[in-house]
Formats: structure tokens, C-alpha cells, sequence
């Protein structure tokens, strides 16, 4: 085997702890190796053609390259042998760079260590195999989990690209957070106005099929070939049927039986409902746990007053399952709770704030819907003890957020400029009123956000404090708040009517279930994880699952939106081909020598091993054996260490090429 | 094994030097209500003071030496846990031998300072675990009369519940244990907003303006919510709240009386002492619980 | 051995989407580590074999560091779960086989996580310097040297000393 | 005895198996594996305290596999089992080495058994195993025979060997094990009688690459005992037939041993006892210890 | 430092200084990783409490709680904020550290979990070793007087603290409407409670005060 040794100088960052020249005269000497050059950058157009060069007129059977990380250019130089005529995976990277030249200093420690990683690529491409990408077919649907604003956008965009889009939504309709809101920032622009026509327009949409109330519960299979089983939950309303006329809801009997989630418990709803107005699809819910017919098996008003016979008392949840081809994540977040909830040590609650019990310190999302005009005050800002106007009102920022000792360390990234806002809207509506707000810092950055929050202080002369309140109790209806302004060095008291807690942006209950049923890597806090934080930042770590919205980390409209484009983008990319081509790098079962243990199929995280029998001269199966489908193996490499009998061996990560590594050190 | 909701009768008692003066009559009462409960103490042999703020303020290696001389005897005495009726105490005894288990190198000073090796973790209670230990149960079967007269405001100070990470003991900022104990009594108890607020402590004596100020505030809030009377569980509250009531009066001409009574003083009326009994006399502030009138309307 | 001059050889299997990632980070922001260590590129540290560690002892490694993913974090979602399981048993056997646990380490490091790299790289280094050369071992790779001289000629084939031209 | 046999015989006569896998005596105090075919051998089963060979490791071999497939089916295969070869034969179904209804399982009731041949029965010869053992009584069986009797009472010695050997230094432990291993002849007698070693080929055997190096000398030994004890780790099930086959008296069991109470502490499990539990190895649990992590 | 000699601003100096090259076959892989640091207040007080002072962001939140923040002259987090910045003397001088009740109403809502009242303990410790002059003399006293009392007979005795300190201060009439109220009520007593193994505890004293 003849072998190329290439060692790039990387401008300075190699080359200045690392001497190049001298590892490519060491590495020379190796049998095996046919020939050895150093160059200022490998990756440039000269650097690559002399690599090409080489490879031609050397005949050189495979090349190591000594650069960067492999992450960065392992594909430039592979294209690049490609190009000379040799198999891209005969091709192997030393990392100089990032594992050697930046990190050390002693310019002759940096060099052997050099050398010996050389000499580890050397050993490893000595027994490389040449492989041939793998093609699987692909289903041209996509799946959008959460029919929020990030959803519905990445439904549309993917929709209108040409491609079947199935959008599930686990409330009975869809507009997620973005339809609670009163108004947006910075332009104070109507939050409903602007999404309800996106709303309509899904629910239009040929190639969309939306499904309401409905959850996923299994995933199974892999890019470009998932199947997906959508649980859709039982409504009690026909919805062929059902003209969405409402009669249902105004006859109900239990007028005001369960809170309004949606207006954030700040009403109440009978057990028959459509979550507000302008839901879509426009087909009421029944909630068996208010509703009297599944108390005592009486009322059925219901069924009277239908006069199309949608009412279905004895509908049962459906499963259905869809073949999918790219799964778009946009499940979204909510509220962090100050309340004491024993059973989740995770968040611990405001002690300090009254752990939730004065009705009158509330969250962000009660005060949109206080402050919406379509809320349960019809947009007069009224606290919701009393229903008397606040003369005074106190909002705090960073409740939640940033506080390690609750258990979150991170910005909640909207707060800032919802607060603005929120102080904006209630000064607006009460003139007279004085509106403080305390923060830690002012993070508004984005474009006129800035403008945005000066302009709450300038024009509408809102109180800016620095500094976290330690304390809010009440006296005599008012709210004590104990704050100090670091920035004048003078403890603050304010007796505030209302106090308006900017709480943490965290996920969704049920995120860390949800990531791994789709099979998805999540952080301490259940956000989701991109793949790259810089550029991957929508997609997942799992080939063919995007990402968009807060379900990866707290984001404000447009940045949901714009990430779902984004994700809808890659995931038509994906789809625009008929077939799909994968790295080779998958496990291979040696069936002579398979015991049959099947230990593999336990531990493969993507089922990707079946179970293949073998059978004697008479058609008897005398044993089963492990059988590895190639299209849905992942290349992890778990079962070929889990296999006792070593009878499973990775492509291009062969056991054979390891122990040549540990060998070359 | 035995199991772990077994009732212990018998605890590791480390009075505190209050108790042996300035709150003689905290001692006495706990004394006399724990016989009367059926439990009994095992005082730590030869105990010294735990250093109190004094030490911690000004040398923190002392402060643990002599936190820890103290735990270390109840450890020889072979004891498994020990009451520290002072919140104070509890407080230094148990943050002591929280940062010594946490932080070797001061572990080992300690050490060396005390010229012994630290060999068992002892269990520090407080009072209020004290009287959850024994069983409010225990109270109720033994009372003799209802303090229904009482509307009661818990003050549980700073060192009772914090810091939470080091007591592990209800909640810092709104416990609600003593609340259940005083309830035990029959007394009320009313929900104010001061329970865990700070009296000002170890000021006491060299900056008693301050803990004028701070306790009065303690005193009207406590007031203002309806209470007639503010139940303690620490020497040093105590001292600010009820003695410190004759410079009030000074400071703040009209303040009214509010007497101040140790918990253990609530129960003893409750299993049915007198106050000459529990030490009540001793306070600055006399106190005396009166029956209700029999309510002759119902007929 | 000359222990002042000794400098230990340690070998580092890492997973390709987290630890290898992290310390491309580690580079990336110059973070300074010593410069024993040695990594080899898996794809998941689920794909480690146990005898990889026994293998790198025989070539001579003092110490032997094994990182991934933090759980759920695994690109492969339960890779790591499955690593962590082999490993406890591995370490425990070779703890009670006479082996210092120092010798064989863990971690879980994430893309993200240069400066924890760098750390426990650095960490690793100090631990197997306070706990010297695996001399045990080695006695056993010098005798097996010396009792097979004809295969020491055949390891010399494949393992390439290094010929320092210079 | 009698009613072994002929439930043997009648279920060789109706041909509800293809053999019968069981004991037979050699002379006093000594039994052997014995297959038997013809209903008329049946008379030579026995069961006793001399019974110690752990007949399930012949469930995975070849040759007899072969005995039970016939041209049309799959006939069964009878083994006559202690409670504790039993766990053996649960980790086997377990490992998709045999079905459960392909075997039918002949138990007894078990007082513990000779630690080997040439000892008389009683507490002071017991079998190591039997010492800790908590299932007198089968998991499993199609059939039972024999009755309860009390176990005689003797010490631990293993475990006191495993304590024993914990509290010396590292080093010390590592000579230890190193001059035990350096007796390793590489007959693999262990590997032969162990019923969980039923790899086609062994990981010692591959040899390119070459993952233990197989000539029978110190660093190899170390190797390949290592290999063989992890292999085993929270899948033996502790039936001590590597020690009594081992003929330069390594302690192997010791270390099996030692890996099933780390498997009991941290996570719990006993191999072999369930057919329900999941396997150790193959599965996991998110809040496994992270404690090895840094 | 000498900050008010001149009203000027005060110049802000980094404690990090420039590391200083080794070679030698000695050289430390480790060490050289690392920046030499001169050990600061900063540093010292992060020893005593276990714990960094860049952790304080400067919330606030410790100041808006605490029960004793209007008798102080400077913010309690301000304290922090000058240990960080390396203003030390400000810091060791201020009444602040004195004040603190050691309520720990601070440590416990802090967001950041950082114990400010042991952060308070150590400022004071130091600033008593540093010989800085206190305002707060007569709580100074009253510690002293306090300490006074274990040392001498193991438990603290009320009436010879009260005289003590009462010396120290040469304020006679301070605590007038208190002490002698309890002395008629009988709690008081006239002799001090001695525990057996007084030497013990002196020799603990006698080892701190040493350093």
C-alpha cells in the first residue's frame, strides 16, 4: 500500500508550535508510507491540488492528512482524493490543530505528540476499506409537532413548497401562545390580527392535514423513513358533523365549571367549549371531567339543542399512523410556576413572593390577557382580587430566570421587552397610574427593541428600578414590595395594587418524554438540543428532526418564525430528492459466527437489528442469527462492543483499525 | 429494624447559656412540658457555649472549635441526636457540622484545634422538630384545657429555617410548623407577614436602638393581623421581643403591651400549668391566660 | 525510569459528536492542557470495547481516559446509557483485579464543554503522575517481550518505532 | 428416584422428547452426565448430592441440537436440573440459546451438594454456592421430585476471601491475581463448562484482529482472565462449575463472584432468576449511578 | 491604598499578573496551564467561605431584604461589589459587615446561592486581623466582652458580660431598664456557671488567636 502524508502548516496555527516540516520528513520514513510533504494551507486550491497531484503521479493508494479538526475539512480532502481517483474513506485526518498545535505551547512536546497522532492516521488508513455511500429511499411528508406560530409557519412554508404536511397540535385548536397575547413588541401591533389569517389559511391548505387535540406517541424508524403513531384524542364532537355553530356552549349547563386555561385561569368555561373565538378548527371539546352526562349519565342539553347530531358521548381516542419523511419539532414552552410544586424539585418556587397565594401577584401571560381586549376584563386593566383599576403597579423581571437558587441559570431572553411592553399597554389605558418596573439588566437587543424600551421610559414614564426584589407581602389590599436600587444604593418599598412577575420561559411539561420518543437529545432543563450551535441551529443531532421555536430555548416571535422558514427549508431540502444518500458507516453481523444472543438487538437505539433464522438442508431454522438493517443503523457501534463474541464490526471504525491506533501510540 | 416513624422518647439536650439565666424560664417550661409529654433528656456532660454570633462574626475557626466541642461530647455520651431549644444555638451547631462534613481542610483544623477526631454526625433538632418528633397527637391526648382565647402569631426568626439547604427543615419563607404545633393547643393562629423576618438579634445590647426599631415593626404587623399574643422559639427573640418593649415605650410613646410567650409556655398552659409553674412571671411583660366565659347564650 | 523526567503516556477514547467535539472547543478558544494524552475517535462511547483499555495497557499506557455524551445528550440517544452500565462493571472488575481506579477514568463531555475538556485532560495527567509509571503492567509487556523475542520482532513490523531521522 | 425414572421413560416412550439429559451414578459418591435415548436407559438416572455437573451447558451444543431436529419438527429436550442450574437455564432462554418450550425442565427439591468428588456430603464439604443459596426450590420446572430437607449450616469462606482480599493495597491485590493467572494453562476447561460460554467463536479465538493474545503467558493469561470475568459480569450465575474445572485452581468463581455482588448492589439484579427482569447487560435505566463520571 | 490622600479616581488594577516563563525538565505541565495570581482579599475571603465572590451579579436582592439595611452606610451588595473590584479598604472600614445581623434572610434568596452573611463573617474577621479601625466599636465590644465570657468560664455569663461590657464601653447606663429587672426577677444570677473543662476551651482560643 502506498500511502500520502500531507501536513499543513495552517498559515501560523499549526506551524508555530508544531514543526511541520520535520513531522513530514518522520512520517517519510514509515514503511508504507510512499510519500510525505508539508504546505503552508492543505485546504487551499494549490494545497488540494498538490494532494490530487500526488495521489497521481506517486500512485498512492490512500492519503493522511495532518490539519484541522475533521469536523472542519475531513470532506474537502475527501472530495479532493475523490477527485485523484481514491476512495473518500481511505482518506484519514490528524487533528493538529484543535487537538495539537493550539492547546500546547513547548513547540517539541507538540511536535512528537504530533508525529504520534500522524502515525495513528497512518495505521488506521493502512487498514481502512473502501465503502460506498448507502441509498434509502424517501417519504415525501413531513410531520410538525405544535401548532404554535413556529409550527404553523414551518407547516405553511413546507406546504406551499409542494410537500404533504401532517401538523399535529395537542390543543383543541392551534395559535399555541401567540393567540393569548394582547400585542407584540416592538411595533404594538394586534397579536391576534396578525395570526389568525395564518390560522385560516392551515386549516385551508390543501396539503396540509391538521390534527387538533391529537399527541404523538411513537416514532419509529429513521430520515427519511419514519412512521409516526398520532394519538388523536377523543373531542365528543363529530367533527365531520359538527357546523361549529356553538349552540353546544351557550346551552351547557355548567356555565362556569373549570377554569379557562386559556385565559390563564383568570375565567371560567363550561364543560362543552371551544378555547376562544377565533380557534380553528372551530369544533367545540367536551371535557369529560366537568361534563354532567359523564357524572351522573343525565343532562345531554348537549345533544338536544345539536340539531346536526354531532354530540358523540361514546367517541374513543384513535390512533393513526402516518409515514413521515422529516419531523419539524415546534412544541414550544410555558411558564415557569412561583408556586411550591412537590412534586418537581426541579423548580423551587417563591417562598418570597407568596408561593402564588396573593391573587394579585400574577405572570406575564394573565396580564395579556387582562391587558387583550378579547380577555376577561375586555382589555380594562383590572387586578383580579377586586376588578379595581392598579394605581399602582410593580413588574419584576427575571422571575425564574437567571436565578440559580430556583433552579434556572439562563435568560429568559423576552421578558425584557414583554415588561416594556406590558408598562407600555398599562399606561396607555391608565394614565394616571404609575408603573415600576424592576430589572436586572436590559437585554433589547434587536432591531428597534432598544427604541423600544427608551420610549416606555421617555414617553410614557415608566420607573426603571435596578435591582431584585427580596420581598412581596400584603397589607390592607396593597402589595408591599421590598426592593433596592443599586444603581442610587437606596432600599425601595412600593405598595403596589398589582405586581406583574415576569416568570422564566421554560419547556414544555412533557418535553423530555416527548425527545425521546422522537429520539432526541435534550438539556438539564428539557430544552432540546441543536446540533450545532452555530451552524445547526435547526436541526437535532438525529438525522431528519428539526427544530423550531422555544422548544429549543426561550425565543421571541420573530425568531420562532424565522427558525421554523429555516427548519421548513431543511426539511424540503430533504425531500427534494427521491433517495437519500447516507454515510457508510454502519455495523456488520458476521452470521457464520452470530451466537444468537440478540444482546445487540437490546441495546441498538434504533431497532435497527432484526432477527434473520438460518435454516438446515431440510428447511428446519437450526439458529436465528442478528441481521442488521443497513438503512435504518445509525453507525453508532454500540452492539459491536456489546457483542461477546466480537461478530459485529463497524464500517470505517472496524476493530482492526482501532487496536492499529492503540498499536501506533 | 425498626422503623423510621418510631417515636423516640428520649433526645440529647443542649440547653444554650440563655436558658441557664436570661431565659431560665424557656428551660424550665421545656423541661416540665417534656415530662408531662412522657419524653425525656439526656444533657450533654460538661457542655460549653456554641460560640454563638459572637465567635462567627469575628474568628471563623473558633466558631466551629466550639460549635463542634459540643457535638463531639454528645457523640461520646454516645447520644444519636440532641435538642438545641435555642435557635441560635441549633443554628451554629448545625451549620457547624454541616461545613465540616462538607469542607475537609477546615474539618481538619477544627480538629487540631479541638485535639480530637470528629467520629459521628449527630442528629441537631430544634424545638419545633422536637415537638413534630414527639407527636402533636401526644399534645392533644395530654391537654387539659383549649386555649381558645388565643389568637396566636408564630414567630419563627432568622435561624430557625435557614438556611435551607443546611436545616432541611419546612420552608424558609413560609414555614408553617410551629403554626401546627400552637394549633395543637387549641389556640388560633393568625397569617402575618413577619414570622421569618429578623429581630435583630445579637444587637440587642450594643445597638438597642435597632432592635427597638426591628421588633416593634415585628410587634405591630403581629397586631395589626389580629393576634394577642406572639409565641417565640429562641432566648434572643424573646429578649428583644418582650424586655425590649419597656425602651419601646420610650422610643415610641402609646406602644401597647403585646405579651410574648415561649412555645413550650403555650403548651405547659395547655396540658394545664400555671404560669408561676412555666416561668411566665419571669417575662417583662406580665401575662395571664383567662378562661373564656362560659357562653351561657347556647342554650 | 527516570521518574522526574517521566512523562506519562495516556490514551483518550472519545466520542465523535461530544468529546471530540469539545475539544476541538478546547483548541478553538486555546485552552492549554498537557499534552500526554492522546485521543482516538470513536463514533459513540456505547462503541467502546473494554478490551480496547486492556489493549492500550499492553501498548504501555499509564492511564486510559473514556468520555462521551452527558446522558440524553447522545446523538445516538442511548448510547452512553449502555457505556455507562459496561463501564461500571469494568472499572469495579479492574479495581478489584489490582488495578487503581486513577488508571481508568470517565467523563461526560459535551460540544460544549472546551474548558471541562481541557480540565479533565489536565486532571487525568496529574493523577497518573502522582500515581507514577504502570510499572506492573509493563513488567508484564517487557517480560512477554523477553520470553518471545521472535514476536517482538513481528510487533516491530507493525508498530513502527519512531526513527528519528533528525 | 423411582418416579424420575419413570417419568423419563414415559416421556421417552410417547416421544415428547428427543432425549433426556440427566445423571447417572459411577460409583460411591460420583455421578455423571448421562443422555439418554432409549426408554430402557432410563433406569440409570439418579439424583443426589453427587449430582454436581451442570447439565444445561450441554443444552447449547451442537450435536445434541441435532438429536432433536427431525425432518418435519423440532422435538424436545428434557434436562434434569438443581434450583440452581435452573438460573443457568433461565440466562440461556434469556440469551435466545434455548426456548422455553423447546426444553422440558426436571427439577428437585435441592439440600446443597458436595463442593466436589471425593468428599462425603455434609457442612463442612458443602459446595461454595450452596452456602448463600436462597432457592431450594426451582423458579422453574415442568416437573419436580425429591423432598424439602434443611441444608447443613456452613461458613462463607468466599466471601471472606473477597474482604479479605479488598482491604489490601492495589498493589498487593494486582500480585495476587497476577501469580494466579500466570498458572493459566489457556485449556479453557472454565470456558467448556460454563453453560453462558456458548459463542461459536470465542473472542479469544478471532484473530484478525487478534483481540487476546491466546499463547498461554502471563500478559495473555491476564488478558483473557479479564475478558472471561467481564464476559460473565452480571450474566453468571454463579453455578461454580469454572472452579471444579479448573485444573490449575485459579480462583475464577471468586471473581465472578465479586462481579454478581456488584451487580446486586448497584443495580440490584440477580442474573438467572427471572425470566420477567430484563438483562443487566442490554439494558439500562437513566438514573444509573453517574457517580464514575466526571 | 491610600484612596483619600488625593480626591482622584481611584485606578482600577487587574490582581492577574503577566505568568512568568519556566522551562527547565521540572516544568509542570499543569503549572503552566495556569497564570501565576497574586492572592488577593478576594482570594482569602473566597478560602474562608468556600466559595467565589464573582459570583455576585449585583442583584440587589440581599440589600432589598435586609432587615438592618437603613442603619448601614453602604449596601450590603456594594460590599461585594467592592471586594470585586479590589477596593478593599473601602470595604474592610464600612459599618456594613458590623451591622449584619446574621439573619441569613440574604443567603436565602440570594439567586446566585451565595452565602453573603458568611461572606459578611469573613470580611469582619479580616478586618479585625488587618487592625482596620472600626466605627462600630461598641458591637466590636460587646463581641469581644461576649468571647470574653466563654474564655474564661466556657458558657457565656450574662451578668459579667453586661458588666464587662459595660467597662469596655464606660457606658454605665445603657442598659439600665433591662438588667436589673431580670436581676429582681431572679434571673440573673450572681455567680457565673463554670464547666469542668475550662482549660479546654482556652486552649482553643488561645490556638486562634495565635495566627
Amino acid at each position: 500500500m502506498k500511502i500520502g502524508v500531507f501536513i499543513c502548516h495552517c498559515g501560523e496555527n499549526i506551524s508555530r508550535t508544531v514543526d511541520c516540516p520535520r513531522v513530514a520528513r518522520v512520517c517519510e520514513s514509515y514503511p508504507g508510507v510512499e510519500y510525505a510533504i508539508d504546505y503552508k494551507y492543505m485546504c487551499s486550491d494549490p494545497g488540494q491540488n498538490m494532494i490530487r497531484d500526488a495521489i497521481r503521479e506517486k500512485g498512492l493508494d490512500a492519503i493522511v492528512v495532518g490539519s484541522c479538526s475533521p469536523h472542519m475539512h475531513e470532506r474537502t480532502f475527501r472530495n479532493a482524493a475523490v477527485s485523484a481517483g481514491i476512495n473518500p474513506f481511505l482518506v484519514e485526518i490528524a487533528n493538529l490543530r484543535e487537538h495539537c498545535s493550539w492547546v500546547h505551547d513547548d513547540v517539541e512536546a507538540a511536535t512528537q505528540k504530533a508525529i504520534e497522532l500522524v502515525r495513528m492516521a497512518i495505521e488506521k488508513v493502512k487498514r481502512d476499506k473502501p465503502l460506498s455511500k448507502i441509498n434509502v429511499p424517501v417519504t415525501k411528508r413531513v410531520l410538525v409537532i405544535g401548532g404554535g406560530i413556529a409550527g404553523i409557519q414551518a407547516a405553511l412554508d413546507t406546504a406551499n413548497a409542494g410537500y404533504e404536511v401532517v401538523l399535529v397540535e395537542k390543543e383543541p385548536s392551534i395559535g399555541g401562545h401567540m393567540s393569548q397575547l394582547s400585542e407584540t413588541f416592538p411595533t404594538l401591533d394586534c397579536s391576534q390580527c396578525i395570526l389568525t389569517p395564518r390560522m385560516v389559511e392551515v386549516y385551508q391548505h390543501p396539503k396540509i392535514k391538521l390534527l387538533t387535540y391529537s399527541e404523538v406517541v411513537k416514532i419509529e424508524g429513521f430520515i427519511g423513513n419514519f412512521k409516526a403513531t398520532i394519538k388523536k384524542k377523543a373531542r365528543h364532537i363529530n367533527e365531520e358533523l359538527c357546523s361549529g355553530c356553538g349552540l353546544c356552549i351557550t346551552k351547557c349547563p355548567t356555565k362556569k365549571k373549570a377554569y379557562n386555561s386559556f385565559e390563564e385561569d383568570l375565567a371560567f368555561r363550561p364543560a362543552v367549549y371551544i378555547p376562544f373565538p377565533q380557534a380553528v378548527p372551530n369544533i367545540p371539546v367536551i371535557d369529560e371531567s366537568v361534563c354532567m352526562y359523564y357524572k351522573n349519565g343525565k343532562c345531554g342539553m348537549c345533544v338536544k339543542v345539536c340539531d346536526r347530531g354531532a354530540i358523540d358521548f361514546d367517541q374513543k381516542d384513535t390512533m393513526l399512523v402516518a409515514d413521515i419523511g422529516a419531523i419539524i419539532v415546534a412544541t414550544g414552552f410555558k411558564l415557569y410556576n412561583i408556586d411550591k410544586k412537590a412534586a418537581d424539585s426541579k423548580y423551587k418556587g417563591y417562598g418570597e413572593y407568596g408561593y402564588g397565594k396573593y391573587r394579585d401577584v400574577i405572570d406575564g401571560l394573565q396580564f395579556e390577557r387582562i391587558a387583550s381586549a378579547s380577555g376577561p376584563t375586555a382589555g380594562e386593566i383590572k387586578r383580579p382580587s377586586d376588578g379595581k383599576v392598579p394605581k399602582k403597579i410593580v413588574f419584576i423581571q427575571c422571575v425564574g430566570s437567571r436565578d440559580d437558587s430556583k433552579g434556572i441559570s439562563y435568560c429568559s431572553k423576552i421578558c425584557c421587552m414583554y415588561t416594556a411592553k406590558h408598562a407600555m399597554l398599562y399606561k396607555h389605558k391608565v394614565h394616571d397610574g404609575e408603573a415600576y418596573i424592576f430589572y436586572m439588566d436590559i437585554r433589547a437587543g434587536g432591531k428597534m427593541y432598544e427604541e423600544f424600551v427608551r420610549r416606555a421610559i421617555e414617553e410614557d414614564d415608566v420607573k426603571y428600578i435596578r435591582g431584585r426584589v427580596s420581598r412581596i407581602y400584603e397589607e390592607n389590599g396593597k402589595y408591599i414590595v421590598k426592593g433596592e436600587d443599586t444603581i442610587a444604593g437606596m432600599p425601595v418599598e412600593i405598595d403596589a395594587d398589582l405586581v406583574v412577575l415576569a416568570t422564566a420561559m421554560i419547556p414544555q411539561e412533557n418535553s423530555a418524554a416527548l425527545a425521546r420518543t422522537i429520539g432526541i437529545p435534550y438539556d438539564k432543563y428539557g430544552f432540546f438540543n441543536e446540533a450545532h450551535p452555530k451552524l445547526r441551529p435547526v436541526e437535532s443531532t438525529t438525522a431528519g428532526v428539526f427544530l423550531a421555536g422555544a422548544c429549543q430555548s426561550p425565543r421571541d416571535i420573530p425568531e420562532s418564525v424565522a427558525m421554523a422558514s429555516a427548519a421548513a427549508c431543511k426539511a424540503t431540502i430533504l425531500l427534494s430528492s427521491d433517495t437519500l444518500e447516507r454515510e457508510p458507516v454502519v455495523a456488520k453481523v458476521n452470521e457464520d459466527l452470530c451466537a444468537g444472543c440478540f444482546y445487540c438487538k437490546k441495546v441498538c437505539p434504533f431497532g435497527a437489528i432484526e432477527v434473520k433464522d438460518v435454516k438446515d438442508m431440510n428447511g428446519i431454522v437450526y439458529k436465528e442469527v442478528a441481521y442488521i438493517n443497513q438503512g435504518v443503523c445509525q453507525g453508532c457501534g454500540t452492539c459491536t462492543a456489546t457483542c461477546l463474541s466480537k461478530s459485529i464490526e463497524l464500517a470505517g471504525f472496524n476493530n482492526e483499525e482501532i487496536f492499529a491506533e492503540i498499536a501506533a501510540l | 429494624m425498626t422503623s423510621m416513624e418510631e417515636v423516640i422518647m428520649k433526645y440529647g439536650y443542649y440547653p444554650g447559656c440563655s436558658q441557664t439565666g436570661s431565659a431560665k424560664e424557656y428551660d424550665i417550661s421545656l423541661r416540665k412540658v417534656i415530662e408531662k409529654l412522657g419524653a425525656s433528656f439526656d444533657e450533654i456532660n460538661d457542655w460549653s457555649c456554641c460560640g454563638a454570633t459572637s465567635a462567627h462574626v469575628t474568628n471563623h475557626k473558633l466558631s466551629s472549635a466550639l460549635a463542634m466541642r459540643n457535638i463531639m461530647l454528645a457523640g461520646q455520651q454516645g447520644l444519636e441526636n440532641m435538642v438545641a431549644p435555642c435557635a441560635a444555638c441549633y443554628n451554629r451547631l448545625v451549620t457547624s457540622q454541616y461545613e465540616i462534613s462538607k469542607h475537609p481542610e477546615l474539618r481538619e483544623e477544627t480538629e487540631e484545634l479541638l485535639s480530637a477526631k470528629f467520629q459521628k454526625e449527630i442528629n441537631v433538632i430544634n424545638i419545633l422538630e422536637l415537638f413534630l418528633k414527639i407527636g402533636i397527637n401526644k399534645i392533644i391526648e395530654n391537654r387539659k384545657r383549649e386555649l381558645s382565647e388565643l389568637k396566636v402569631a408564630c414567630y419563627y426568626g432568622c435561624l430557625l429555617v435557614r438556611p435551607a439547604a443546611i436545616t432541611k427543615f419546612d420552608d424558609a419563607e413560609q414555614p408553617v410548623s410551629m403554626e401546627k404545633i400552637v394549633e395543637s393547643t387549641g389556640a388560633k393562629t393568625v397569617d402575618w407577614n413577619y414570622k421569618v423576618e429578623c429581630c435583630g438579634a445579637a444587637h440587642s445590647i450594643a445597638r438597642r436602638d435597632i432592635v427597638v426599631d426591628l421588633s416593634k415593626k415585628i410587634l405591630e404587623d403581629a397586631r395589626s393581623h389580629g393576634a394577642n399574643v406572639i409565641a417565640v422559639a429562641c432566648p434572643m427573640c424573646h429578649t428583644n421581643l418582650d424586655m425590649r418593649q419597656r425602651a419601646m415605650k420610650r422610643t415610641y410613646p402609646g406602644h401597647e403591651e403585646l405579651p410574648v410567650l415561649y412555645l413550650t409556655e403555650l403548651i405547659g398552659l395547655a396540658l394545664g400549668m400555671n404560669e408561676h409553674e412555666l416561668g411566665i412571671d419571669l417575662h417583662y411583660i406580665n401575662y395571664k391566660y383567662t378562661d373564656p366565659v362560659p357562653d351561657n347564650t347556647v342554650a | 525510569m527516570d521518574k522526574e523526567k517521566w512523562e506519562p503516556k495516556i490514551v483518550a477514547f472519545v466520542c465523535n459528536w461530544c468529546t471530540y467535539t469539545g475539544a476541538d472547543l478546547a483548541g478553538t478558544s486555546r485552552m492549554k492542557y498537557p499534552a500526554n494524552a492522546k485521543m482516538i475517535r470513536v463514533m459513540c462511547s456505547g462503541s467502546i470495547d473494554p478490551v480496547f483499555i486492556i489493549k492500550a495497557f499492553e501498548r504501555g499506557a499509564d492511564g486510559v481516559l473514556v468520555s462521551g455524551c452527558h446522558p440524553n445528550d447522545c446523538h445516538y440517544n442511548a448510547g452512553n446509557f449502555h457505556a455507562r452500565r459496561r463501564w461500571d462493571f469494568f472499572h469495579e472488575l479492574l479495581d478489584f483485579i489490582g488495578i487503581e481506579k486513577e488508571r481508568l477514568q470517565f467523563s461526560w463531555i459535551s460540544a460544549s464543554e472546551g474548558k471541562k475538556f481541557a480540565d479533565v485532560i489536565a486532571k487525568v495527567t496529574k493523577d497518573i503522575k502522582t500515581l507514577g509509571p504502570f510499572t506492573a503492567y509493563k513488567k508484564m509487556n517487557s517480560e512477554f517481550t523477553a520470553v518471545f523475542p521472535e514476536i517482538q520482532e513481528v510487533v516491530k513490523e507493525t508498530i513502527i518505532k519512531e526513527k528519528e531521522t533528525v | 428416584m423411582e418416579e424420575l425414572r419413570e417419568y423419563a421413560k414415559e416421556l421417552l416412550e410417547k416421544k415428547e422428547v428427543a432425549a433426556v439429559i440427566g445423571y447417572t451414578q459411577v460409583s460411591e459418591n460420583r455421578t455423571k452426565p448421562i443422555i439418554i435415548t432409549d426408554p430402557a436407559d432410563a433406569s440409570k438416572l439418579v439424583f443426589n448430592e453427587y449430582c454436581l455437573n451442570n447439565l444445561s451447558v450441554y443444552l447449547t451444543k451442537a450435536r445434541i441440537n441435532a438429536m432433536c431436529r427431525t425432518k418435519d419438527k423440532i422435538m424436545k429436550l428434557a434436562i434434569c436440573a438443581k434450583p440452581c442450574d435452573v438460573h443457568s437455564i433461565v440466562a440461556l432462554i434469556q440469551e435466545n440459546q434455548v426456548h422455553r418450550n423447546d426444553i422440558v425442565i426436571i427439577s428437585f427439591n435441592c439440600h446443597g451438594a458436595v463442593k466436589d468428588f471425593g468428599y462425603e456430603f455434609s457442612g463442612e464439604n458443602l459446595a461454595s454456592k450452596c452456602i448463600t443459596c436462597e432457592t431450594h426450590k426451582p423458579l422453574y420446572f415442568d416437573k419436580i421430585f425429591g423432598e424439602e430437607k434443611e441444608t447443613p449450616k456452613a461458613s462463607d469462606a468466599a466471601l471472606a476471601r473477597i474482604e479479605e482480599l479488598e482491604s489490601m493495597t492495589h498493589e498487593e491485590r494486582f500480585e495476587y491475581f497476577n501469580n494466579e493467572f500466570d498458572k493459566c494453562i489457556k485449556c479453557y476447561a472454565c470456558r467448556a463448562v460454563c453453560p453462558l460460554c456458548y459463542c461459536q467463536r470465542c473472542i479469544t479465538d478471532k484473530a484478525i484482529p487478534r483481540w487476546i493474545e491466546s499463547s498461554s503467558h502471563q500478559r495473555g493469561n491476564f488478558s483473557w482472565n479479564i475478558v472471561r470475568a467481564f464476559h460473565l459480569s452480571a450474566r453468571c450465575t454463579g453455578c461454580g462449575e469454572c472452579d471444579r474445572a479448573c485444573p490449575m485452581d485459579i480462583p475464577l468463581s471468586l471473581i465472578n463472584r465479586r462481579m454478581a455482588m456488584e451487580a446486586k448492589k448497584s443495580f440490584s439484579y440477580v442474573s438467572g432468576r427471572s425470566l420477567e427482569t430484563p438483562t443487566l447487560v442490554g439494558s439500562f435505566n437513566e438514573k444509573d449511578s453517574d457517580e464514575l463520571f466526571m | 491604598m491610600s484612596a483619600n490622600d488625593l480626591k482622584a479616581t481611584k485606578k482600577l488594577q487587574a490582581s492577574f499578573i503577566s505568568p512568568t516563563p519556566q522551562t527547565g525538565p521540572d516544568q509542570d505541565h499543569i503549572n503552566s496551564t495556569e497564570h501565576i495570581r497574586e492572592h488577593t482579599i478576594a482570594d482569602e475571603i473566597s478560602e474562608r467561605t468556600f466559595q467565589d465572590v464573582s459570583l455576585c451579579y449585583q442583584c440587589g436582592k440581599c440589600s432589598a431584604g435586609c432587615p438592618v439595611r437603613y442603619y448601614m452606610d453602604i449596601a450590603p451588595n456594594k460590599v461585594v461589589r467592592l471586594i470585586q473590584l479590589g477596593f478593599y479598604e473601602d470595604a474592610l472600614k464600612s459599618d456594613t459587615p458590623w451591622l449584619c445581623a446574621g439573619c441569613l434572610t440574604c443567603s436565602t434568596r440570594c439567586p446566585k446561592e451565595f452565602d453573603l452573611a458568611k461572606f459578611m463573617d469573613a470580611v469582619r474577621e479580616i478586618a479585625i486581623e488587618k487592625g482596620v479601625e472600626i466605627k462600630q466599636k461598641n458591637i466590636i465590644k460587646f463581641h469581644k466582652a461576649f468571647l470574653d465570657q466563654i474564655k474564661s468560664h466556657g458558657r457565656a455569663y450574662e451578668v459579667g458580660l453586661v458588666a464587662e461590657y459595660k467597662m469596655k464601653t464606660m457606658d454605665l447606663f445603657q442598659d439600665v431598664d433591662s438588667a436589673p429587672g431580670m436581676y429582681f426577677k431572679g434571673k440573673l444570677g450572681l455567680l457565673p456557671h463554670n464547666i469542668k473543662d475550662r482549660k479546654g476551651v482556652k486552649s482553643i482560643f488561645k490556638k486562634t488567636s495565635g495566627k
